[in-house]
């Protein structure tokens, strides 16, 4: 069936409203209004208020109303509009959602999952453009899931809710428009491991998200000049799955990490010193990264673009990481 | 909320102050006439990002702005053209930023939501609903400890009101006592969700009054009472009498961005309201009054268009910053000291 | 706040109720002696971490705790030994846990502020100040779309008050008309800043009530007030009226937390409170009366002490959680299904 | 003079509210409790509550007021106790303090410094355990510092007001009781520069803050069993000394990092990319990190150890690493 991201995550949402009494949506605007980038549209005249809650302005309180919800027996979707604003309930997550079962000794879980979009890209400036799952990333007692795929967005969700601890699901802006074939019967998907989204011998471009197209966009250019990249999607990003990121890096020996956060302090740095500790001596040339350049994004469209990840600057970096082989060979 | 004049009581207001309700009017104009071309421009792909119009509200920056002083200080929202031009913010420099121009206010790294300016001390322009509440109240902060007699102006939608930044931020001006107008223009609806879905108490001013601070509602639909409110307000914060708030009982006309599909309210709401626009309310009472007559409109709207076409064309052709420029003003660039 | 009883009045009402009144005063004893051991063990280096005790405040839990069922749900903050023990956690289980034990109540990991028991449904425990009252709206929300008629006791001080997530709560709960008895212990002081600098509105009942929540405010320090407001307000919450809020007008005897040097307040404004010990005070009456005479107090306080010796003995000769299972509980431990 | 890390802090505190007049200190309990860990006692007696502002509790208001008075001529200091509770402030650094001056196109700087104490160590459990400073050093715009000496307890801050932009100071709660001997002249030191504070020449510790006390002794032990560690101490975390971290690794060629936040997703993950991507060729052995351990951190004190970092971790990260070495040697 022909279908777009936005869709795919709107049947995962339906599909579990009517799977489990329990699920129910809550958000500013997900109802009448019909979500903030119409995820949720059309769920509260099917559904019902009581079951699609539009709420006030007020992250921290409805976030946090979704962790006693989730205590008291609900299995509650919270969407908070945009990452930018789940700086406002940060403390719910971080100091509730994520250390209530340790703190309790293990007697209350959290079974709560936080959908929120992510990433820049659309021209909507410092405030609105961050990419900060890689913060979330850190925190334990969280998981964080970036579906990147038609699959994803209809398969993570219920996965997440059956998870009986907080799973945190960011949305890249620019995917929900992103249309192709999805199976009639895409269901539930697991939620553990990374995905090879390209077979390759030469390179290993690990990625999620909204940067999975123009990874995959790339390793088609670097293909026409002879270059064979494998593309990873991490689609977890805590816990990383070390299985798949190491066994690609055994196949091909070199790396190229690549998302939108900005490079200091990177999901990337992480996945690169994952690869020096476990596979140092597997490499052929330094794990690279491609991320966002070190300034609040900016409005103008070319100052956006040139902040931004791009295909040409994927192709630069796995280019010269391959090049850097080479030098490599030469030199041994 | 002070009851409305009678039609009157207005004549006789106007009558004795022609110049200012024709001045006025020309401000609510010049915003309305910057919109309706900012919208088109959207359409047109000049401008991108969110693009929220103010249209319908003019009333509220005009009469606010109207009753500041150049030192004095504005704080807004991402629905904030209207207030950086009625503020002083040069036509020519909002549009260029919209187009995301070198020439633009802050040189096309702001955009539509995040217009600032310096010299006419317009702190923003802030996207994140509520986040300029805690500037203001250090602006504020400010002007006390220098013992300057400025007040800062803060403006914010209904849908602000339930954040807990509004909360803290009203209980520290009140506990301080400082120099802050907090200026709410309610226009029922956050995005699509109405006051009574958003807020427990819905009398906005009797809410802001249980921090202690003195607030009033306003009829934002005319212009005069806003300025007459926003007037009294205002001496009495600069001359020491704290923090007050003033709830502008106003609507949007338009969807609240360019993406909104507006099922959330009757056309026949948006219609009824729309009977009460501030700007051809104003004229037709000028009118009536015989103080405004074909020609005098005939001449505002020509200086409103010269200036709206003056603006899009330094925009059309203004430059973009340097891609080298990128990391500029990330930090400040320090002088050598 | 309801006007005080007259003494007539009260030992009438002692008088028709005298179990209820003997056991709320060792209600309070228990707690007072608890945590009077919990300084000596402090002091001795067996607990460790933060320890904040609520002596002087015993009469809040011991009140609200009566008026609760056993399915209601409480939620507290880092000052909740006394909220745990009346609730119903065994002392026993709250001593090893701030002993750091593994049959401590949360296997040693939460410690003096982060009790928990699933048992009792006491949701915590939270050292985040104000961050518990959004779980205690969620809780009630649960309790609402399950058609369940049970009530979410939040407990928290008064210095919360000026969180935004105070507010966000209040609004959500009314907003949503849920079952939530928020009860805000009014000692004065948040650490060392007394309640005239810490809100602007220091009548915290009126505060409240701006948000539509019915509002009362209660001596704290007469558990059998306490006690009926309680009541009275966990019936109403229980048959639909919507949140409730209750502020308790307290004090706390001992410093904040153990190391206050206490520089703030007078050492006679401590007296003066110290007048009016809420177990002192019982005591008294109930002795005035002739319902409680030496031996029932020796026998009352003979039950405590065992009570807590054996809490401390159970604690002592607890065991360390072992190191191999430092990462448990980190998440769930999924069921194979 | 003797002193301690507490007291150099509060003498910078005083020395820059007698320099300049627009210097004023805000937060909760910083006047009449004399602050939460003792910090400003003393400072509203010789300065006054109009300096010296306790604020209520609420965070985003009185950090986002910080930012105003700053952006009205104000040099604000304002502490925010913990690093726990600026969680609730995040919105405030991350969406406007950092965001400003670029949004504004370079009109509004923001010359604001904001303190708080950070790190675990004294039971205080999950919820005031916390070491995110290695989150904030993922923004742009901010600048991070990290004092772990008592010339920095007292000089960081002078130089940190005399910045136009906002600065972050992280206080580890367990420097405060420091103490040893300061010169009676010590005054404002730089900011933009790691120090070597042991120099060695087998493997290279690189840590902040904290953890230096821990590191230092671990490099003491070590080279009683004939390993000689150089130590670097980061000092600011935003924006990192590139220099001073590649200078050291061109010398040993071994670098273990040490900090105290969760490993995944740490400061030390962005240090060891960095050294992968700038000296790969330069490594005799895989960049080592020791960091926390993936728990809420539990109040029970052998729990506590067991999850942060440790003399015995660090010594034996680092043995590693220099055993490691010859491995190598022994392959190549
Ligand atoms: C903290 C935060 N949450 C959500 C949003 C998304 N959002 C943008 S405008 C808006 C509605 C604000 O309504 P109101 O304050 O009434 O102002 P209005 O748009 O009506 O002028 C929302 C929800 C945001 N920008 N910031
Ligand atoms: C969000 C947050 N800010 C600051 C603190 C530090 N702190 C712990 S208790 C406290 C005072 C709280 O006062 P109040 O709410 O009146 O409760 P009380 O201690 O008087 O019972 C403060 C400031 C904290 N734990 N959480
Ligand atoms: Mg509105
Ligand atoms: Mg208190």
């Amino acid at each position: 069936m022909k279908t777009t991201f936005r869709e795919a995550m709107r049947a995962a949402m339906r599909d579990a409203m009517q799977r489990d009494e329990r699920v129910f949506l809550m958000g500013e605007d997900v109802g009448r209004y019909g979500g903030g980038f119409a995820v949720s549209l059309g769920l509260l005249e099917e559904f019902g208020p009581q079951r699609v809650r539009d709420t006030p302005l007020s992250e921290a309180g409805f976030v946090g109303a979704g962790i006693g919800a989730a205590l008291g027996g609900m299995r509650p979707i919270v969407e908070v509009m945009t990452v930018n604003f789940s700086l406002l309930a940060l403390d719910q997550i971080v100091n509730n959602a994520a250390t209530l079962l340790h703190m309790s000794g293990g007697q209350f879980n959290v079974p709560l999952v936080v959908r929120m979009t992510t990433g820049g890209g659309r021209q909507l400036a410092a405030q609105h453009s961050h990419s900060l799952e890689g913060w979330l990333a850190h925190i334990p007692g969280l998981r964080i899931l970036a579906p990147a795929t038609l699959e994803d967005a209809r398969g993570m969700l219920w996965t997440a809710l059956e998870d009986p601890d907080p799973v945190l699901i960011f949305e890249h802006g620019s995917l929900y428009n992103v249309a192709g074939e999805l199976a009639d019967d895409a269901g539930p998907v697991d939620i553990d491991r990374a995905a090879v989204r390209r077979a390759g011998a030469d390179v290993s471009i690990i990625t999620y998200g909204g940067t999975l197209p123009m990874v995959l966009a790339a390793a088609d250019s670097l293909s026409a000049e002879g270059i064979d990249a494998e593309v990873i999607d991490l689609r977890t990003l805590r816990p990383l799955d070390d299985d798949a990121i190491l066994a690609t890096v055994a196949k091909t020996h070199r790396a190229v990490v690549v998302d939108e956060g900005w490079r200091s302090g990177s999901l990337s740095a992480e996945v690169s010193a994952r690869i020096t500790e476990s596979a140092f001596y597997e490499l052929d040339a330094p794990v690279a990264r491609v991320c966002s350049e070190e300034v609040p994004v900016p409005y103008a469209k070319h100052l956006e673009e040139a902040a931004l990840p791009s295909v040409a600057r994927v192709i630069s970096a796995a280019r010269a990481t391959v090049g850097q082989v080479e030098a490599v060979a030469g030199h041994a | 909320m002070t009851p409305p004049m009678t039609a009157e009581e207005r004549a006789a207001l106007i009558t004795a102050r022609p110049d200012q309700a024709r001045e006025l009017l020309r401000q609510m104009l010049r915003v309305r006439r910057l919109e309706e071309r900012c919208v088109e421009l959207y359409s047109a792909s000049k401008i991108r990002g969110f693009l929220h119009v103010y249209i319908g509200e003019e009333a509220v920056a005009a009469g606010v702005m109207s009753a500041l002083r150049p030192d004095d200080a504005v704080v807004a929202t991402y629905r904030e053209h209207g207030h950086a031009l009625l503020r002083g913010v040069p036509a020519t420099a909002i549009m260029a930023e919209m187009f995301g121009h070198a020439e633009g206010c802050c040189r096309g790294r702001g955009g539509s939501m995040h217009l600032f300016d310096a010299d006419t001390r317009f702190y923003g322009g802030n996207a994140i609903v509520a986040g300029g509440l805690p500037l203001a109240v250090g602006l504020a902060l400010a002007d006390r400890m220098q013992g300057r007699d400025r007040v800062t102006a803060c403006f914010f939608g209904e849908g602000a009101m339930a954040e807990g930044e509004f909360h803290e931020s009203l209980n520290l001006a009140a506990l301080w006592d400082l120099p802050v107008l907090f200026c709410c223009e309610n226009n029922l609806y956050a995005m699509g969700t109405a006051l009574e879905r958003s807020e427990s108490q819905t009398d906005l001013a009797l809410k802001a009054a249980s921090y202690e601070v003195a607030s009033w509602a306003v009829d934002g639909m005319d212009v005069l009472a806003v300025e007459e409110s926003a007037r009294r307000a205002v001496e009495a914060v600069r001359s020491g009498g704290g923090p007050h708030f003033l709830e502008f009982r106003t609507y949007r006309f338009r969807a609240h961005s360019m993406f909104d599909p507006e099922r959330y309210r009757e056309k026949a709401e948006v219609e009824h309201w729309m009977e009460r626009d501030p700007i051809a309310s104003l004229r037709g009472e000028l009118e009536a009054s015989g103080l405004l007559d074909a020609d005098g409109w005939a001449s505002i709207t020509r200086d409103v268009d010269a200036e709206v076409d003056a603006a899009v064309e330094f925009a059309e052709s203004g430059t973009l910053e340097p891609l080298a420029d990128l990391a500029r003003h990330v930090h400040s660039e320090r002088s050598t000291a």
